[in-house]
């Protein structure tokens, strides 16, 4: 596959498909103005879709297989380059690149990926925008794929802003309603903020490396850290590029963009916001490794900002009522973990809970879809209760999802995100502190999720009969679930802790590419935890599971009395909470208000009053004097002569005495 | 001035050079015959263009060969007086082209008068233009001066037209009284009239300079620059438009010619006043002409801020312009496409007038461009040439002026110049927008389109049509003039 | 017949022939216009291909005489010719006019014949300035190329179109008059009208006559481009112009500003420019957040795009006086850049205004639904004009930022910010235009783009994809003469740094 | 005992004056006139002064005299044509002011 075309292949056919759907959406579009009986829209748009996503799903698995093939560390495939800009000195081509790292996300991807394309041909059957919707997501999977495979950071970007357009148009999918538009444009927004933190980091790169090949660069790291001017440099550099993740992986100061995401389609929520687009900061951090582990005082702050972010998903997603909602702070939480982890050079534990999260969060995020498909989409958790028994598919599979949230013992998330505490725990210093941050978060995730799964699905049933009548999804939809419900159970075993002396799947399959960030770090003290604490930190980490899993769901099994108490208690409490700690708020008093005034105020008077006051004066002084001068000409001979008579004496002493 | 003299005057090289003087002397004559014979009334026409097509032929074969002066030295005939000749020659036959059918039916009969009188203004110009002496320059301008007066009011019948010609000759008269001051000052210093020898003996002393501001204001009196200007706008506006234009082009452009001449009297000193002098007069000429609703005031007022723009080149000498003869170009190429640019402008609107109407103010110009295209658009190039637009001659005379004065060193004098320009073109817009963008206002509308009834307007249209042409011709292909300057 | 003469003075033979053919016959006018046009473009694209990027040398030259100065006998000559700062607006205003002929069939109705005429002269001015090598015929073509837009703006135009024509015309013309006095200044200076030699000899004057005839000839341009202060003109100009005039003032007409800038400023006043660098790439940046704010306010969404016009000129003058390889490579494509997006801007909200009537933002919302097609082509266009990667505004914003980055940082950061207030304005108008409930009456029924106004925007579209994803062929064009000016520009600099004989520290990063 | 020349350019020199005062002060447009004719003669006499000053015994400079010969020719024209002008101007307006004529203006 080295060196030829056929990679192009796995982005470009999502490409091609996008472009086919795009094209059927027009034909149908024609076809329903032609006749305007609006004929369904064809099925032809989901299956060339699924077909596009299933052939880059095989390239993938054949690239893994040769990749798996060759020695471990000569493990790179790289495609034919294409060169893209070049400006004089300056060489911006793109090739793709398939190592370790890139397998891993190009089968997650296209794995997840084809699961939930499967699932929304039945979710999104008899949408006027179907074919549409296709489009959108094959777009999204082309971009994403670009962001993964390419080989220099202008690829990479080019993938970066990609997916940034697609979760635009797929949030504000259904326009006419409104708020989804807004909730769109906020996102791409919240997005375009870290872009421009990342173009910044990408300039100081090229400042530092001349070039902007992620290979080079991390080659490169060892020597710039040395040079102390240049040092900073790279603190900056890396910096303004977590930056730019905070974006796209809504992490702290950019995440309020997340949540209200959730207006678009629930399959969307589950590709973009759940299992691929959000991920692509942490990909970003383990692919330039070196630059961020160059300066510790930069994981620190990936860990800080982690650990908090994690805090505040998880406290915010406690007394949420719409059950897309509480799944959107969760995937906050849990992507603050993955930074945690990284922040304390767990780069291959990151990974691996970005792997189990897309399993079991894709699944619950489809499953909360099928619910709402039932419930004919309602999304209020207080409407609904005991729907195990009308949905048992969905229920047994919903299960596994939560179970492997919530972090219950010997299930995937347990393991990575089990991974991630201890070695921000080893870490030690200030680390630590995070790691207590990370265990509340912890406690409180098994609370948040268990307390869905009781509202949903057991207690009294507590919709209108009448009009609502829940029924289970058809096989299209959940065949996907039961697959990443499997995958969500064993997903565990890609990562065993080394105390179960077995290989670290993940950790041996990453070693070439997370190897220069290791080494850099441990110029700075290795850390290693001892078998006994390793054991303790298992032991621990199962207790708080189960105990605040079964406190959450006896609290809410019997019904929704709970949330009501605090709301009448504490309501400024569950305000608070329910606002994500009203950081949404503070943003439209603090930046987007003053921002609209400010336009009014340049708009009106800087521009109008001041510019072009003076540009209209300049023309008004002229008429202004020219209507003056006319008194001047008076018509009466007299005064013409005066004139004359001045002047001649006026030439007289000008001449005679200067 | 013994016999010899008498006949070393006719020799043939001083022949040649007084040639042209002759033939427009017998045409005035002849013509002076034909209106007293009703037989020869029909030959009026023939007359005047037979004469003027030979003066003119005359002066451009001098130009070819430049004959010597006349009556030991006083009137030197040499190429640029020849250049300028010719100047006054094509003003002259435009002018009277427009007057053709210009008078209401009270007027017609006396129209041989005013071709007499008309026919005599060029033969003083070009006494203005070739004098060497005080002298000849004087009775150049009288025999310039005296019938413009007359012809300023040849509408008797109206009161603008006696009251323009009224106070151009009241102030004229007091104009030339200065100049005739002046001179005798200049004389009683030096004892002599002759240019040059005055120019040998030099001007210092009170007397003297006393002499030269009084010659000097006259001449200002005539180029109409600030503070001598205020005549212009109410004797342009009150004497009918044909005489307008030979006013605005033919008398400025003498006044201009003999300036050069004596430029020398000014003393070096004077560059910056000068120039504070001609901007001021285009600041006065541009802002004036900016609040006028007429267009033929307006056009005299932008006529003031011509001459300005003109005058700076006389600053730009007197500060050290490298290039000697670089006014003498400058003057003759401006004055050359401010001829056919005002003359034809000014002979649109005494077109337009002939209709009966008062057709000259910015209100009855509106949405001309939809009746009558040809004159709409020949006004446009006019304004255009007038603000100094490339692709019109009025750009490069602008281009020529302002290489005088960056020449010389004067820069910010040439931006002010410049951007008073832009006030310029103010105006002359506002005539472009009247014709081609606003609708036609309900009071003109009932008015009959096409050609006018009052005969047929050939020579006047053909001579307005000819005007454009060739003022985009100075302006694409400025080679075919620019190689001919002296 | 060579072939710069050709393709210059072609749309004049066109408009010739629209001059003799009687009003009365609207289509034959059209055909004419239309066919002319479209010959002009082939012309372009036949030059473009022949153009060779690698030299810096100027190709396809006419060199003949027109006539000399009196005086001191200074020839002016008819030479026209192109080099890599040129070649890219040449093909551009070549190409884009076919399309915005095309798009007059819908808005223009009255007096079709002189608004063909003046199309058509317009074209042979913007052409004319491009490819003029002798510094009077680019005055000339300079001036003359106002005219026709005073006549389009002013005939065609809005309700306050007279206020904004003659405002336009006469803010452009004060700066080109001071312009005319370092024009005459220079060339007597160096008794040639040539402008290869004068560039080469230009840097030999001393620093401080070269910083006033540059502060000169920067003015002009300024003001064209429109640079900050200088910019309150074109809102108005854009507001009153019929959608044709619109497109091809901001495609091709502020470009001429941008060239001049390159061509007179840079390449004729090194020196002067590295000294003034610091302050055109302050004034750029703070232009391109202005500008977004500015359009940010506005409620008429015309005058809001005009806005976007003066934000992203800011980012080609930054690119412009970064005077880094990258950054005069970014400036000139993202001039093109800019003539595709603004362009389509232009087109598409004349097409609602020929069926809404309106300009106001809030008589529209919902219009994806009823016109899906249309919609379509406004995210492809507001997509491009925010930059986004894989179409043509990227590429040109990156070398631009980079470029700033490698000169000035601070002022790359400022004009980063631009890229999210761009992002905003553009979404914030997108939504308010097509998506949300459909509130007015009438934007229920309007019939969606007809197959003229998609084919007259295809052009526009392809060349804005093909850019986005395939800029080499684009870039190597301007290749040999950038390379020419950044070797000039670093003699220039070695003589600044000799000159103040400081050691510079801050190394100097390619 | 001749006058010296000093005097009679005063002399011109006062008479000039008298002449440009009459005609800003006068209202009637002939005694306007009538100044003009004033100052005309003053050149005259400073001419004639003139040349009696630079003329030398063997050597008359005459040029003096023969301007003022002109002067008093074109005198003659000018009065001419302008009492044509104020008869015009009577026949029209009834009266000869001066300020009559103010019909134009701005």
């Amino acid at each position: 596959m080295g060196g030829t075309w056929l990679l192009w292949f796995i982005p470009l056919l999502p490409l091609f498909g996008a472009a086919a759907c795009g094209l059927i959406h027009f034909a149908t579009l024609a076809a329903q103005k032609g006749d305007g009986s609006g004929k369904r829209p064809s099925a032809l748009a989901p299956l060339v879709a699924c077909a596009a996503i299933a052939g880059s799903l095989g390239l993938s698995i054949a690239a893994f297989k040769e990749l798996a093939a060759l020695p471990a560390d000569a493990r790179v495939i790289e495609s034919a380059v294409w060169e893209w800009i070049h400006a004089g000195s300056l060489k911006l081509d793109i090739s793709l690149v398939v190592d370790p790292l890139s397998a891993v996300m190009l089968l997650v991807v296209t794995g997840v990926g084809f699961l939930i394309h499967v699932y929304s041909a039945g979710y999104m059957k008899g949408d006027p925008g179907y074919a549409k919707f296709f489009a959108y997501l094959n777009l999204f999977v082309f971009s994403m794929l670009m962001l993964v495979l390419s080989s220099s950071l202008v690829g990479l970007f080019v993938g970066w802003e990609g997916v940034g357009l697609c979760s635009y148009l797929l949030i504000g999918f259904w326009y006419e309603k409104g708020w989804p538009a807004e909730a769109g444009q906020k996102a791409f927004i919240a997005n375009r903020v870290g872009d421009a933190s990342f173009l910044i980091g990408s300039f100081i790169l090229i400042k530092l490396f001349g070039t902007l090949d992620m290979s080079d660069i991390n080659a490169a790291v060892a020597g710039v850290a040395s040079d102390p001017a240049k040092a900073w440099w790279l603190t900056v550099g890396a910096l303004c590029l977590f930056g730019g993740c905070t974006g796209k992986s809504a992490q702290l100061p950019l995440f309020t963009w997340l949540p209200d995401a959730m207006a678009g389609p629930t399959p969307v929520s589950a590709l973009i916001h759940a299992a691929t687009m959000v991920t692509a900061g942490v990909y970003l951090v383990v692919r330039l490794n070196p630059v961020f582990a160059a300066d510790p005082a930069v994981m620190t702050v990936i860990g800080t900002v982690g650990a908090l972010t994690a805090l505040i998903g998880g406290t915010s997603a406690i007394f949420q009522r719409d059950i897309k909602k509480v799944l959107a702070y969760s995937t906050v939480s849990q992507l603050g973990y993955m930074f945690l982890g990284l922040g304390s050079g767990a780069f291959a534990s990151a990974i691996f809970h970005l792997v189990t999260h897309a399993f079991f969060k894709g699944l619950l995020f489809l499953g909360a879809g099928s619910v709402i498909h039932g419930m004919h989409d309602e999304q209020d958790m207080h409407k609904m209760g005991g729907l195990k028994h009308h949905m048992p598919k969905t229920f047994a599979t919903f299960l596994a999802g939560a179970a492997a949230l919530s972090g219950l013992p010997l299930l995937s998330g347990f393991f990575s995100k089990d991974e991630i505490l201890a070695h921000t725990f080893a870490h030690g210093g200030f680390h630590q502190v995070l790691w207590g941050i990370g265990i509340v978060t912890a406690a409180i995730t098994a609370y948040y999720t268990w307390r869905m799964v009781a509202l949903t699905f057991f207690g009294k049933e507590r919709f209108d009969h009448h009009h609502v009548h829940p029924h289970e999804s058809p096989a299209v939809m959940w065949v996907p679930l039961a697959v990443l419900a499997v995958l969500s159970v064993f997903g565990g075993v890609l990562g065993l802790p080394p105390v179960f002396h077995v290989a670290h799947q993940l950790e041996t399959w990453l070693e070439p590419v997370t190897a220069p960030g290791k080494a850099l770090l441990a110029m700075h003290g290795t850390h290693t935890l001892s078998h006994a604490a390793e054991w303790a930190l298992l032991g621990l980490g199962s207790v708080i599971a189960l105990v605040f899993a079964t406190l959450g769901f006896r609290a809410y099994v019997g019904g929704t009395a709970r949330d009501e108490n605090v709301e009448r208690t504490k309501p400024a409490l569950a305000d608070f909470l329910v606002g994500a700690w009203k950081i949404d708020a503070k943003y439209y008093a603090v930046i987007v208000y003053p921002a609209k005034l400010v336009a009014f105020v340049t708009a009106v008077f800087v521009d109008q009053f001041a510019i072009d006051g003076l540009v209209n004066g300049a023309g008004g002084l002229a008429t202004a004097t020219g209507n003056r001068l006319k008194i001047l000409v008076d018509g009466s001979l007299k005064s013409y002569a005066l004139w004359i008579g001045a002047g001649a004496v006026l030439l007289a002493f000008l001449w005679m005495f200067v | 001035m013994n016999p010899q003299d008498l006949l070393q005057l006719f020799d043939d090289r001083a022949l040649a050079a007084v040639a042209p003087l002759l033939a427009l002397a017998i045409g005035i004559i002849v013509l002076l015959l034909s209106g007293v014979i009703r037989a020869f009334e029909s030959l009026r026409a023939p007359i005047v263009v037979a004469t003027l097509a030979f003066t003119g032929w005359l002066v451009a074969s001098n130009f070819a060969t430049v004959p010597g002066s006349v009556i030991d030295g006083t009137y030197i005939a040499d190429r640029a007086s020849s250049a300028w000749g010719l100047l006054f020659v094509v003003a002259t036959l435009l002018a009277w082209l427009f007057s053709h059918r210009y008078y209401a039916e009270s007027e017609r009969p006396f129209q041989v008068e005013h071709d007499v009188l008309m026919l005599t203004t060029p033969l003083g110009m070009m006494l203005m233009a070739g004098a060497a002496n005080l002298i000849v320059f004087f009775i150049g301008l009288e025999v310039l001066s005296i019938p413009l007066y007359a012809l300023a009011s040849f509408r008797r019948s109206r009161a603008r037209s006696v009251e323009a010609g009224l106070k151009y000759f009241l102030l004229g008269a007091f104009a030339a009284a200065f100049f005739l001051y002046g001179s005798s000052l200049i004389y009683a210093a030096t004892g002599s009239l002759q240019l040059a020898e005055i120019k040998a003996i030099g001007l210092h002393g009170p007397l003297a300079l006393g002499g030269v501001a009084l010659v000097m204001a006259s001449l200002f009196f005539k180029i109409s620059v600030f503070p001598f200007h205020l005549w212009v706008p109410d004797v342009y506006q009150g004497s009918p438009t044909p005489v307008t234009a030979l006013m605005a082009t033919g008398t400025k452009a003498a006044a201009f010619a003999f300036l050069i001449n004596t430029m020398f009297m000014l003393p070096k000193s004077a560059a910056l006043a000068v120039a504070v002098v001609a901007l001021v007069t285009m600041a006065l000429g541009n802002l004036g002409a900016l609040a006028q609703t007429d267009v033929k005031r307006m056009l005299a007022y932008s006529g003031i801020a011509h001459a300005g723009t003109v005058l700076l080149v006389v600053a730009g000498t007197l500060a050290g312009d490298p290039e000697s003869s670089g006014a003498l170009h400058a003057a003759l190429f401006y004055m050359g496409a401010y001829v056919f640019t005002a003359a034809g402008a000014f002979g649109l609107l005494a077109l337009l007038e002939r209709d009966g109407e008062r057709f000259t103010t910015l209100e009855a110009l509106k949405g001309l461009a939809q009746r009558r295209p040809f004159v709409a658009a020949a006004l446009t190039i006019f304004m255009l040439s007038l603000g100094g637009m490339p692709l019109t001659g009025g750009f490069l005379g602008k281009w020529m002026v302002f290489s005088s004065l960056v020449r010389a060193g004067l820069i910010w004098p040439a931006v002010v110049g410049a951007l008073l320009s832009v006030i310029a073109f103010g105006y002359y817009l506002r005539v472009v927008i009247a014709l081609y963008m606003q609708p036609v206002s309900e009071r003109d509308a009932a008015l009959p389109s096409g050609q006018t009834s009052a005969g047929s307007a050939a020579p006047a249209a053909i001579a307005a049509a000819v005007c454009a042409v060739l003022v985009l011709v100075m302006g694409t292909l400025p080679g075919l003039f620019l190689d001919r300057l002296p | 017949m060579d072939q710069l003469t050709l393709i210059t003075f072609l749309p004049l033979v066109g408009a010739l022939l629209v001059l003799l053919t009687p009003a009365s016959q609207e289509k034959a006018l059209r055909a004419i216009a239309l066919v002319t046009t479209l010959v002009v473009a082939v012309l372009g694209v036949q030059l473009y291909l022949a153009f060779d990027g690698s030299s810096a040398a100027l190709q396809f030259l006419v060199d003949k005489a027109w006539f000399v100065l009196p005086g001191s006998a200074i020839p002016v000559r008819y030479k026209l010719g192109v080099d890599g700062l040129s070649i890219l607006m040449v093909a551009l205003t070549a190409v884009m006019m076919p399309t915005v002929i095309l798009s007059t069939w819908g808005h223009v109705h009255k007096r079709v014949k002189e608004f063909m005429l003046w199309m058509l002269v317009m074209q042979t001015g913007m052409l004319g300035v491009f490819v003029a090598h002798d510094l009077v015929l680019f005055y000339f073509f300079w001036e003359v190329s106002l005219i026709p837009l005073y006549f389009i703006v002013g005939i065609w135009g809005g309700e306050r179109r007279l206020y904004a024509t003659i405002k336009f015309f006469l803010y452009t013309l004060a700066g080109s008059l001071v312009m005319l006095v370092a024009v005459i200044a220079i060339i007597y200076q160096f008794r040639t009208a040539d402008i290869p030699t004068l560039c080469e000899q230009a840097s030999s004057l001393a620093l401080s006559k070269q910083v006033w005839l540059f502060a000169a000839f920067a003015l002009a341009f300024s003001i064209k481009v429109p640079l900050l202060p200088f910019h309150t003109w074109l809102a108005d100009a854009h507001t009153e112009a019929p959608t044709s005039g619109s497109v091809v003032l901001a495609g091709v007409l502020l470009k001429m500003g941008t060239y001049g800038l390159l061509r007179f400023g840079i390449d004729m006043f090194p020196g002067a420019a590295l000294e003034h660098a610091p302050l055109f790439m302050a004034l750029g940046a703070i232009g391109i957040v202005y500008g977004a704010f500015l359009a940010m306010a506005q409620t008429d969404v015309k005058r809001l795009i005009a806005c976007s016009s003066v934000s992203h000129l800011g980012y080609v003058v930054l690119g412009m006086f970064a005077l880094t390889y990258a950054g005069l490579s970014g400036s000139i494509l993202q001039m093109v850049n800019h003539g595709i997006s603004t362009g389509l801007l232009f087109l598409l909200i004349g097409m609602i205004y020929e069926r809404r009537h309106t300009r106001a933002l809030d008589q529209f919302g919902g219009i994806a639904a009823t016109m899906p097609i249309f919609a379509f082509f406004l995210v492809f266009t507001v997509l491009s004009s925010a930059a986004l990667p894989g179409l043509n505004g990227f590429v040109g914003e990156y070398l631009i930022l980079l470029g700033a980055f490698q000169a000035k940082p601070l002022w790359a950061i400022i004009a980063v910010l631009g890229v999210i207030f761009g992002a905003v304005y553009l979404l914030m108008a997108t939504r308010r235009v097509l998506f949300g409930p459909v509130t007015h009456e009438e934007n229920k029924h309007l019939e969606d783009l007809n197959a003229r106004e998609v084919v007259l925007m295809l052009p526009l579209v392809i060349l804005a994809v093909w850019i986005g994803f395939q800029p080499k062929p684009f870039l190597d064009r301007t290749q040999g003469s950038l390379e020419r000016l950044v070797q000039k520009i670093e003699v220039a600099r070695g003589a600044q740094n000799a000159s103040l004989e400081v050691p510079t520290t801050e190394e100097s990063v390619r | 005992m001749n006058v010296p020349s000093e005097h009679l350019l005063y002399l011109a020199a006062g008479l000039f004056a008298i002449g440009v005062l009459g005609f800003l002060i006068r209202r009637n447009v002939i005694v306007v006139l009538m100044c003009i004719e004033l100052m005309l003669n003053a050149a005259n006499l400073t001419f004639l002064a003139a040349s009696r000053q630079h003329s030398t015994a063997q050597a008359a400079n005459l040029d003096g005299p023969v301007f003022a010969i002109f002067v008093i020719l074109v005198a003659a024209c000018e009065a001419a044509v302008g009492l044509a002008l104020i008869i015009a101007l009577f026949r029209l307006k009834q009266s000869v002011e001066a300020d009559s004529l103010s019909e134009m203006k701005g």
